[in-house]
């Protein structure tokens, strides 16, 4: 195989799979088209085994894994489509312009479904702050997404930060974006109809990001410099306009199919389009509009623009399409068209430069050698970091002070400095925004229902235990929908993680796959959509396994949302869920030991499940003043977080203090405030319902007091607020 | 009365302005494409807010060439109804020249998203007429080039003529000389505010107080 | 017909208070670069332009300047131009 | 110790697509100024700086230019000085 080959990131044996599959050496032009569509990023030819392990039917679900996002039906023809992916190579490498395109990207997705995007959620990862480099990528991963959602007018409602020695060479950039639409408006990303036409819309083709799909599917070391593909621009505004002409154009019967160009861009999208419609199609390179005349045919069809589509439009109807899209002021033009042989054919003034057959290219990658050697062999070992037990207690420390001094660090403090500079309000849905609760809340205009939705994951808990930490993943948010009130509804998931050739990474993979595939099946939940980013490592580093969840839940009446702090004096304060636990895994640990701890709490499905239903009950019969689960930082933080809402505090009437008790970090459990004239309905319905619970005070005065200690709100809020000052 | 919310390519808040005009006030409202010059039958012409044209070069720059704008001097000159530009919108009327001063970018360098707290100081206005003086309102606001700018014999006239509406009270959140958060024209036929009285029209997204001034503006008293 | 490259170099007016300048002038200082003052942030445009002498190009220049590319109100520029 | 006038212009690398360059571009086009092309937009940095030599000074601000005001992965940036 020649330099150039490997170049592009085949192997040996993918080169000589085309050859089998084509009866013939593949040309250069079309060896590109290989690369792009059997690389990593684009064929899921690593993970895909183990992506069939998660459960992905339901009864709501309209459209699953396999599009462009997956789709749930709500009420009243109502549908919610919702996706999350990756942007962390680029956003490593120029971090303001890789976190925009990643907004834009995923936006895009929504679009192919033919909705409305109304919302994005943003999942971080970066070093720690004390280092310069984590801070400046934050800080430039922020404004790009700042700058784009903005432009763009979604707003960027949720989402979460983590700070980890893990991601200091790889941050991690993931973005999901929802969409509402109308049943009968649901759209898909294929073409059909032998004769119809394919439209290229949106942004002129330049040279951008040529082979970004490849380099996304490599480790991120130093001498990728000169792989390095030049970095793509967004535009915004170019994406604003390209909603609103996309609306339009899907409002026309004649719209068969349309589809974003992300990466791979010409190269894969059509040729996708194809195989979901079995056919094939052919596309005209001279008539793809170009930012610059010289291009050759070979970048034109691995240029990475953005702000791009391709629409398979009825023939004779191009001119409407025209239309709209001249109208908004964007480049379109007819490219090519659909034809009945089951083949990806690129002309040039007519001549044939490149000929493949569908079926090998998308969904012909064979499946890596290493796969299937790891999968037998790979065990658990070197994910696991070597780490003491700290059931011991903490000797003198204060309450408050920990409290105070957790509540300061990065990861647990108020997010406020990053979402104040999103707009979370455009769109005028937003009931419940960032910062506030521990889910979104979205109103449907004119609609008695709301949305609720979430993203995060925990990679700590995966490296420590990565069945356990998938689970958690969806139990936690499971959680935060419950929290506001909401029914979760269905899943989308991204998975970052290190190299997958190194066998402990996909033994992790697959674990953490089994723990969220339990986890989802234990309520009932459907994946529909989702994302992998391996190669997430550099030459000294491996990231946290870390998949990143996304839910989308139903608030049936937007007048049942629960607030997360306290609301009034005299109510009294129940846990829900045990109070006894270990601290492995907490925020805690690493704050004041440095250490992670020997074990994670087991997660209870059984009570996860009943805990899921009686949260549900006591939304629906309005019976909380207030719910917040406890999560990140233990139950004190959790307490701490519900003070700062309305500055009131609590008489605490807990005993039992240890480590665990109060700052471990296991879920299934949830703190909520309830009328004194109403805790024997509350108490009624918790044993009813088969979840244990204690009382755990009231709420009271402008201070939180534990066993004795004190401390005033204002000023755990000051810490909570300056935790993050970039 | 009718009212128009013009559609620039990049506008972004305009069909929450048409929403909270039609759907919540009744009005007659139409959304107007950039390119329409014939303003003669609106008594309510509004700017919305957004990224016009992606706010390149400076916000509303490009956008103040837009046919719809060339058109608003002798729309106001007429008499034939009122102005009034939300964030983008004031931008835009800055660049335009039909508001005096310049809306340069934030003290912080920094986007900001959040709801303010603002002091009335002029209630004899269309757009403020619903509030009592200096009564404090809580409004959103959402920009990155906010901070008011202006010569001091601007200020001067400003300040004699009251023309300066609402001012940030508290936190001056970007910077704005004297705190100005909104302003009029001398006739008081042409207003420019940086808050988003759309989002907050609702109880469902806090006082309500964006409400009226709408309400104000289309003499719904 | 010339051609001519043209920057058009927009800064705030001098008496204009200049954050972004300022911002830019303490990292400067954090970052080692002592004696330096009066630090002001501006925009940068650069074109390529036919005309047919200079004088055309830089009248055609001025008045896009003028109108468009610099906002009087708050800020000044200056034109270079130079023949290819 | 001379005084000098330091100028850094910041523009987008050439191979970069910069989209406010074409939509300035588009803009001045429909304003009437025909016969141009090629439009970036990029940044201006002046200050005054004290140093010992043109030599100097022209070292120290094209390390605070590779370091902090020019982002290198994106951006390429020319130095002009000129003493006061
Ligand atoms: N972790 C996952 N869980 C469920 N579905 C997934 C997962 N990863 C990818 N998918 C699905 O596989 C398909 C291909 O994903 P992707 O290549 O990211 O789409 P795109 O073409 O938009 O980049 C999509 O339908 C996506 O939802
Ligand atoms: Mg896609």
């Amino acid at each position: 195989m020649t330099k150039f080959e490997l170049a592009l990131g085949l192997s040996q044996r993918e080169y000589e799979a085309i050859c089998a599959g084509l009866h013939r050496e593949p040309n250069e032009l079309e060896l590109g088209l290989f690369a792009l569509n059997w690389s990593e990023h684009c064929s899921y030819k690593s993970s895909k085994r183990f992506l069939k392990l998660l459960p992905t039917t339901g009864k709501r679900v309209l459209q699953g894994p396999g599009e462009n996002a997956g789709v749930i039906e709500l009420e009243n023809g109502w549908c919610v489509a919702f996706k999350v992916e990756s942007h962390n190579h680029p956003s490593a490498v120029e971090p303001f312009h890789g976190a925009a395109t990643g907004v834009g990207g995923i936006i895009r997705d929504i679009l192919s479904m033919g909705a409305r995007p109304i919302a994005l959620l943003d999942s971080l990862r970066f070093g720690e702050f004390s280092d310069p480099k984590a801070r400046r990528l934050c800080v430039g991963v922020v404004s790009g997404i700042s700058h784009y959602g903005n432009c763009v007018g979604v707003p960027t409602v949720g989402g979460d930060i983590y700070c980890d020695d893990a991601y200091a060479d790889n941050c991690l950039v993931n973005v999901m974006c929802v969409g509402l639409l109308k049943k009968s408006e649901l759209k898909r990303a294929i073409a059909q109809g032998v004769g119809n036409k394919i439209l290229l819309v949106g942004a002129l083709t330049g040279r951008d990001g040529i082979h970004g799909a490849t380099f996304a599917s490599e480790d991120l070391v130093g001498e990728t410099e000169a792989k390095r593909p030049n970095v793509q621009v967004g535009d915004p505004f170019t994406a604003k306009l390209l909603i609103e002409a996309t609306r339009e154009a899907c409002q026309l019967p004649e719209l068969i199919g349309l589809q974003d160009l992300g990466a791979g861009g010409l190269s894969t999208a059509p040729a996708e389009m194809a195989a979901r419609g079995g056919v094939g199609i052919a596309i005209d390179i001279e008539e793809i509009p170009l930012r610059d005349p010289t291009m050759t045919p070979y970048e034109i069809l691995l240029s990475e623009s953005q702000e791009r589509m391709v629409l398979c439009v009825r023939a004779g109807s191009e001119q409407k399409f025209l239309q709209i899209y001249r109208k908004w002021g964007l480049a379109v033009a007819v490219i090519g068209e659909v034809i009945a042989e089951r083949v990806y054919r690129v002309r040039h003034e007519g001549r044939t430069i490149a000929e493949v057959p569908i079926s090998l290219l998308v969904g012909g990658a064979p499946e890596p050698d290493f796969v299937r050697i790891a999968h037998r062999t790979a065990r658990g070992g070197t994910m696991r970091p070597a780490a003491e037990a700290h059931s011991a207690l903490h000797g003198d420390r204060s309450w408050c002070e920990a409290l105070k001094r957790l509540l300061h660090s990065p990861t647990i403090g108020s997010k406020r400095w990053v979402w104040e500079q999103y707009d979370h309000m455009v769109q005028i849905n937003t009931v419940i925004g960032p910062g506030a609760h521990d889910a979104a809340v979205l109103r449907v205009k004119g609609e008695r229902f709301a949305l609720a939705v979430t993203l995060g994951g925990n990679g700590r808990y995966c490296a420590l235990d990565p069945y356990e930490g998938g689970l958690r993943a969806v139990c936690e948010a499971v959680h935060n929908l419950l929290s506001v009130g909401a029914e979760p509804l269905g899943i989308t998931d991204c998975l970052n993680f290190a190299n997958p050739t190194v066998p402990e990474v996909l033994w992790a993979f697959e674990q953490v796959i089994r723990g969220m595939a339990d986890a989802a099946r234990a309520f009932e939940l459907p994946f529909v959509s989702g994302n992998v980013s391996f190669y997430n490592q550099s030459e000294t580093r491996k990231i946290h396994p870390t998949p990143i969840v996304g839910m989308v839940g139903l608030l049936r009446d937007i007048e049942c949302r629960v607030p997360m702090g306290f609301q009034r004096e005299g109510d009294q304060i129940y846990l829900l869920g045990k109070l006894s636990g270990k601290v492995g895994g907490s925020e805690y640990l690493k704050v004041f030991y440095d250490a992670w701890g020997d074990a994670l709490e087991p997660t209870d499905l059984e009570l996860e499940r009943k805990l899921f239903q009686t949260m549900l009950t006591l939304a629906q019969q309005r019976l909380l003043h207030s719910a917040h689960d406890v999560s990140d930082g233990g139950l004190l933080v959790a307490i701490a977080e519900k003070s700062f809402v309305r500055g009131l505090g609590a008489h605490l009437e807990l005993d039992d203090l240890s480590e665990g008790n109060l700052f471990g970090e296991w879920p299934t459990r949830f703190i909520v405030t309830v009328a004194p004239e109403r805790e024997d309905a509350l108490t009624e319905l918790l044993q009813s319902g088969g979840v244990p619970y204690r009382r755990l005070g009231t709420v009271a005065g402008d201070a939180l007091e534990i066993a004795g200690e004190r401390i005033l709100v204002e000023e755990l809020r000051q810490a909570y607020e300056t935790a993050l000052d970039l | 009365m009718r009212a128009a919310v013009v559609v620039f390519p990049g506008s972004n808040c305009d069909y929450d302005t048409y929403y909270v005009l039609k759907d919540l006030l009744g009005v007659e409202t139409d959304l107007l494409w950039y390119r329409e010059t014939a303003l003669h039958r609106y008594d309510l012409i509004v700017l919305p807010g957004g990224f016009s044209y992606g706010d390149y070069l400076r916000a509303g720059a490009i956008a103040r060439f837009a046919p719809v704008v060339q058109a608003l001097p002798e729309y106001i000159a007429r008499g034939h109804g009122i102005v009034l530009g939300i964030c983008n919108g004031f931008q835009i009327l800055t660049e335009a020249g039909l508001l005096p001063g310049a809306l340069t970018k934030n003290i912080s360098q920094r986007f900001i998203c959040k709801t303010v707290k603002l002091r009335v100081e002029n209630n004899a206005t269309p757009l403020t007429q619903l509030f009592r003086y200096e009564e404090i309102i809580e409004l959103p606001i959402a920009h990155g080039e906010g901070r008011y700018i202006a010569p001091p014999e601007t200020l001067e006239r400003l300040k004699r003529n009251r023309q300066i509406l609402l001012t940030y009270h508290g936190e001056n959140p970007n910077g704005s000389v004297e705190n100005i958060a909104a302003i009029m024209n001398e006739k008081g036929t042409v207003f420019g505010m940086m808050p988003h009285p759309e989002r907050n029209s609702e109880q469902l997204f806090g006082t309500g107080a964006g409400l009226k001034i709408f309400r104000g503006l289309v003499h719904l008293v | 017909m010339k051609e001519f490259v043209v920057r058009v170099l927009i800064e705030p007016k001098p008496e204009l208070f200049d954050p972004q300048g300022q911002a830019v002038e303490r990292a400067m200082i954090e970052l080692g670069l002592k004696n330096i003052s009066g630090t002001r942030v501006g925009k940068f445009i650069k074109f390529k332009l036919k005309a047919v002498s200079v004088q055309q190009a830089r009248e055609k220049v001025a008045e896009i300047s003028q109108k468009f590319l610099a906002n009087p109100v708050i800020e000044r520029y200056s034109i270079e131009l130079e023949e290819l």
